[in-house]
């Protein structure tokens, strides 16, 4: 190493980086001296909770993840399966929380930038987006900022790179207020012998670096942002990182015309950690060295010191590996796309990592130490004795009447239509979308075999922090029931686990019962973990905890495009069933929200083999075309359920429930695997032969009769309508 | 009968348009860089947000070089579609009168609209004559069609306002609810909802085909 | 040379950027505001000045719908 | 009370507009500019002119990722 005239940077400034002194004192263990600078910033990035998984990698151990449509798991940029006729499906979720918190539009945007990126590195042209949002009350300003800017954001990405957004979920709840949540997810198809891996390989193999020039933006991003709860403190404001989709929409062209031409070795996109991520991690698993020539990074801005260029995390940038014959393609390929491409280092035999500039050794770290030694630590789980989530104000006394009570749940932010959201995405870019929002419980993408894609992101994080692990059970069956309606069977699962401090003994409690949940749940759905992503510390620093939120994300299959569901009722006269065994209670319900009722300590039991059963059966009903419509019980219950029924397809229904129970349970109570179906009553004959299923009444006519017991609920579409369209208030 | 399909960095319903258009006949896409229009009988100006859209919506991509070639074709007579982003370049290249302004409602907006079809005679809705109306979808942010008040009379009185929004479906503002517009030889036609977005029912609707259809119909008729 | 460009809606044309503005202020406890308009602000380093008019009506601004004026800048900067 | 708002990205902020035209302009015969950045431009009438500051931070420009600048013009306007 060159004799550094700059101070060596103290132990001080590597606990204000995010290190532990233990894990300093490591650092330097590992260098066999104290590392300087720009060394001390990689350190602090990769090992960070962000990129090193510190707190998870242990429980993530325990997911399943193998299948027999698994092509890629956990561990590239994103997973893959197969999906037939020669072609494979690369998904992942990503979450953005921190960043669209400090600046919603640019936060989301480069959420959705990110993802892409994932995606396309890995060989995939990306064919739809999905988004997962939760914010605080509409009630406040803050909120409905942060909703206005988020959805800007994804639409403004999303729109202008030509990759539909196809479907998403939005909860409002207090405990988001201060940590909002903004996940995106991403899927791509890819001839199944394109796919490319980030593995640098091959001795004086060349580093190119394409895309966007490198700026200060985002310096510090990674780890301070995502491992310190966000303050009041306005200062510690980072540099907001903007998002340029037209230069993405380069760079993916050009990526994946290099792919295509067979000139890259591999392939890895730059974004938490920017520069010091991708480079390490390509030569990690590529068991490598890398060098690298800081001088010839082209950089936004003129005097960036070393350690500001290598932790950068300027958006739309590629780093590939390619070898000295092609280098003179690959520069030419991006000077068709108008992408600047840059051989910018070397992969080396040495297994270290060591930056130059201007020939000038600035820094030189062991790779393994970077990206494998980091330290990880065990949870220390302990169910909390007290509630952590104060209740939610009151909005109605249960006084009301049932048809006031529908109306309530109807026009909760928590149901209404998102048509207000989804209206500011282009759904059918690519001329794939079959399925979109509010057509069907889950988007359907036609494949070019005649079959089809279908997918679901989902996850109610109140229902999680009553009970982690039922919950998260109940958030993938959730999904897996949106694809039996539509007609699909599983194939895979990618997941983003959004949750509180894990060093907080209950916050590691949830996380570890939820990761529980996930593995039974996937196991048992015989879906697959291919990848994810987790995002900790999401606290407010006066409001606490977000609720435990494990999104899910699900992609299925469709044997016959033609055939797949739709959730609107279809013809005057179908017959109108309630298929499913379990029985409803309005526990964690979001009637119980409404009514201002604390979250209880544990939700109802189920049987989850019970429940897979159902599900396959409906969906081998729909994907036979034996039904007219299909759609999954979920927030509300069965009186919403049969309401979006009605409204999807303009027509009425008359329903008589016959269970003795309590009504406004049976009208208004959740529980996981439940469907309203319609169709023929020979077809409900049939069906009732394979799962437990109950004819409850009749569509047609103009108005919406609803009967349990006592209770009689009557309302006429348009009285439906106007509630159900209550989000307009929020985004004027 | 070959269409040509253009394509700039920033393109995004190119695809979509190249397969809307091979329904009806061949197509090929022509790269923004090239001024070769090899041998298309038509071009369609796609939509997508050309250079991001940045600035002005369509404003970098009508100098784009084969820009050049589409106006030399164009005023040899040629046929030119443009579609959402591809009818803001031809405003922009002042081949179709008027300009498209941000959304009144300051969104981008997606649904699907229905449209009056304002001059059934056109070279480019001819195959939709009788249509009571066409169900197409329209998505983008700034489609706000606006040309001065005599301009607007003037295009009335010779047929050039081709499309209209029905009541109700103008969700962007545009002037007399106009939402496609030709040129006064009719050779040239822009709209901002997407036709090659309406051409399978599987995915919605079928209406959009007749845009392609009429164009065929023209090129083949000049031909005969 | 540094100059700056700016760009505007022409009068007569609605600008609903300026009036969503001019709405949204009063909310915010800032009353008596009036005659909002939003446009674009171009600023750039010119070799030759001369070129700006002509930078403005081919690209810079639509004259159809936008009136620009050129501000030239300390040339110091 | 006339007056103008320049909007601007903040210096290091990345200004996707402003390098897109750069791009653009030589290939429109426009050589030899540099330094190309997008803004916005508000103009409004106001009563109380010591109030645009806050209006500023709070609805006209981002802070967080732009500059401001208020000028007051002619009051005869
Ligand atoms: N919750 C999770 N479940 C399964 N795999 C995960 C999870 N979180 C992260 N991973 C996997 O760990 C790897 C590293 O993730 P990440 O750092 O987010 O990658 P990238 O930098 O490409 O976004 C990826 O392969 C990802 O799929
Ligand atoms: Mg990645």
């Amino acid at each position: 190493m060159p004799e550094d005239t700059v101070a060596l940077p103290s132990v001080e400034d590597a606990l204000a980086l995010g290190l532990t002194a233990a894990e300093y004192e490591l650092v330097c263990e590992k260098q066999g001296r104290a590392p300087n600078v720009l060394e001390l910033a990689m350190y602090s990035l990769l090992w960070s909770e962000h990129c090193a998984y510190k707190h998870s990698k242990k429980l993530l151990r325990t997911l399943p993840t193998e299948g027999p449509h698994v092509v890629m798991g956990p561990g590239e940029n994103a997973g893959a399966v197969d999906v037939g006729g020669g072609l494979v499906c690369a998904f992942k979720v990503e979450s953005h929380n921190h960043p669209s918190a400090v600046e919603p539009f640019q936060g989301a945007a480069t959420g959705v930038g990110g993802i892409l990126r994932d995606i396309f590195a890995i060989g995939a042209r990306p064919i739809a987006v999905l988004d997962s949002l939760r914010f605080g009350e509409p009630s406040t300003a803050r909120s409905r900022y942060l909703l206005d800017g988020a959805v800007r954001g994804i639409g403004h990405y999303g729109n202008s790179i030509g990759v539909p957004t196809v479907g998403g979920e939005l909860y409002f709840e207090g405990p988001y207020e201060h940590n909002c949540l903004v996940n995106a997810m991403a899927l791509g198809l890819a001839p199944a012998d394109r796919l490319v891996r980030s593995a640098a390989t091959g001795m004086g193999n060349v580093l190119v670096l394409f895309g966007a020039s490198t700026g200060r933006d985002g310096i510090g991003g990674a780890s301070v942002l995502a491992s310190a709860e966000l303050g009041a403190d306005e200062d510690k404001r980072p540099t907001v990182q903007v998002g340029d989709p037209f230069e993405e929409k380069k760079l993916m062209e050009c990526s994946l015309e290099l792919l295509e031409r067979g000139l890259l070795v591999s392939l890895q996109d730059l974004g938490a950690a920017g520069l010091t991520s991708s480079a390490c991690e390509m030569a990690s698993k590529g068991e490598m060295g890398i060098d690298i020539e800081l001088a010839q990074v082209p950089l936004r801005e003129p005097d960036m010191q070393p350690f500001e260029i290598m932790v950068s995390e300027s958006q739309e940038r590629m780093l590939c590996v390619v070898t000295p014959a092609n280098v003179g393609a690959v520069l030419e390929l991006c000077k068709k796309w108008e992408v600047t491409g840059t051989a910018i280092g070397a992969v080396t035999d040495t297994g270290q990592i060591r930056v130059f500039t201007g020939g000038e050794l600035v820094g030189d770290m062991p790779v393994r130490a970077l990206v494998d030694e980091c330290p990880l630590y065990d949870l220390k789980p302990e169910r909390p004795s007290q509630p952590i989530y104060p209740p939610a104000a009151a909005v109605l006394s249960g006084e009301e009447s049932p048809t006031e009570t529908l109306l309530a749940l109807l026009a909760s932010p928590n149901i209404a239509s998102r048509r207000p959201v989804f209206e500011q995405y282009d759904a059918i870019v690519q001329s794939r979308t079959v399925r979109r929002p509010e057509q069907a419980d889950a988007a359907v993408l036609a494949l070019p075999d005649g079959g089809a894609l279908a997918v679901s992101i989902d996850c109610n994080g109140r229902r999680v922090a009553a009970d982690p692990y039922l919950g998260t059970i109940e958030a993938t069956l959730e999904c897996a029931s949106n694809l039996a309606c539509v007609g699909a069977e599983p194939l895979g699962t990618t997941n983003n686990l959004n949750f509180g401090n894990p060093e907080k003994p209950h916050i590691a409690w949830q996380l570890t019962e939820a990761v529980r949940g996930l593995a039974e749940a996937c196991l048992a759905l015989g879906a697959p973990i291919v990848g994810g992503n987790v995002s900790l510390y999401n606290e407010g620093a006066a409001s606490g905890p977000i609720y435990p939120t494990p999104v899910i994300g699900m992609v299925g299959r469709i044997p016959a495009l033609a055939l797949c569901g739709r959730l609107g009722f279809v013809n005057e006269g179908d017959e109108i069933a309630l298929a499913g065994a379990c029985s409803s209670s309005l526990l964690a319900s979001e009637l119980a929200k409404l009514r201002g009722e604390i979250l209880p300590d544990a939700l109802a039991q189920f049987d989850l083999q019970a429940i897979c059963a159902t599900q396959r059966a409906v969906a081998q009903a729909v994907a036979a075309g034996r039904l007219q419509s299909a759609h999954d019980i979920a927030e509300g219950g069965l009186a919403v359920a049969v309401a979006e029924c009605c409204l999807a397809g303009g027509l009425g229904a008359s329903v008589t429930l016959e269970e003795s129970g309590d009504p406004t349970t049976a009208l208004f109570g959740e529980a996981p695997g439940r469907f309203l179906l319609s169709g023929a009553t020979a077809q409900m004959e049939l069906l009732a032969q394979e799962i437990p299923l109950e004819r409850i009444g009749t569509v047609g006519s103009e108005r919406v009769l609803l009967t349990a017991g006592q209770a009689r609920l009557d309302c006429t579409l348009a009285e439906l309508a106007r509630a159900h369209g209550s989000l307009g208030a929020l985004l004027p | 009968m070959k269409f040509g399909v253009l394509q700039f960095p920033g393109s995004c319903d190119e695809v979509d348009a190249l397969q809307a258009a091979r329904r009806v006949g061949d197509a090929e896409l022509l790269w923004h860089g090239e001024r070769d229009l090899r041998g298309a009988d038509a071009i369609v100006v796609p939509g997508g947000f050309s250079y991001g859209d940045y600035l002005r919506a369509g404003a970098i991509a009508r100098f784009a070089p084969v820009m050049e070639s589409v106006i030399a074709f164009a005023n040899d007579g040629g046929p030119v579609l443009g579609i959402c982003n591809g009818f803001q370049v031809l405003c922009e290249a002042r081949l179709l009168p008027g300009a498209l302004l941000p959304n009144a409602n300051l969104r981008f907006t997606f649904r699907q609209v229905k449209l009056e079809i304002a001059n059934p005679d056109c070279a480019f809705t001819s195959a939709a004559a009788g249509a009571a109306s066409l169900s197409i979808p329209a998505k983008h942010s700034w489609g706000r069609y606006y040309a001065e008040e005599h301009t607007l009379d003037e295009m009335e009185r010779t047929g050039q306002v081709v499309l209209r929004y029905l009541p109700g479906h103008n969700f962007n503002g545009s002037l007399r609810d106009i939402a496609g517009v030709q040129n006064a030889t009719g050779n040239v036609f822009g709209l901002m909802p997407h036709p090659e977005h309406a051409v399978d029912e599987m995915t919605g609707s079928t209406d959009g085909l007749r845009i392609f259809e009429s164009m065929r119909l023209t090129v083949e008729g000049a031909r005969a | 040379m540094r100059a700056r460009v700016l760009i505007r809606p022409k009068a007569g044309i609605l600008d609903p950027q300026g009036v969503a503005v001019e709405r949204a202020l009063p909310a915010l406890g800032f009353e008596d505001v009036s005659g909002v308009h939003i446009g674009r602000l171009v600023e750039l380093d010119v070799q030759d000045p001369s070129q700006l008019q002509a930078m403005c009506e081919k690209l810079l601004a639509n004259p159809l719908i936008e009136d620009y004026e050129v501000q030239l800048l300390d040339g110091s900067q």
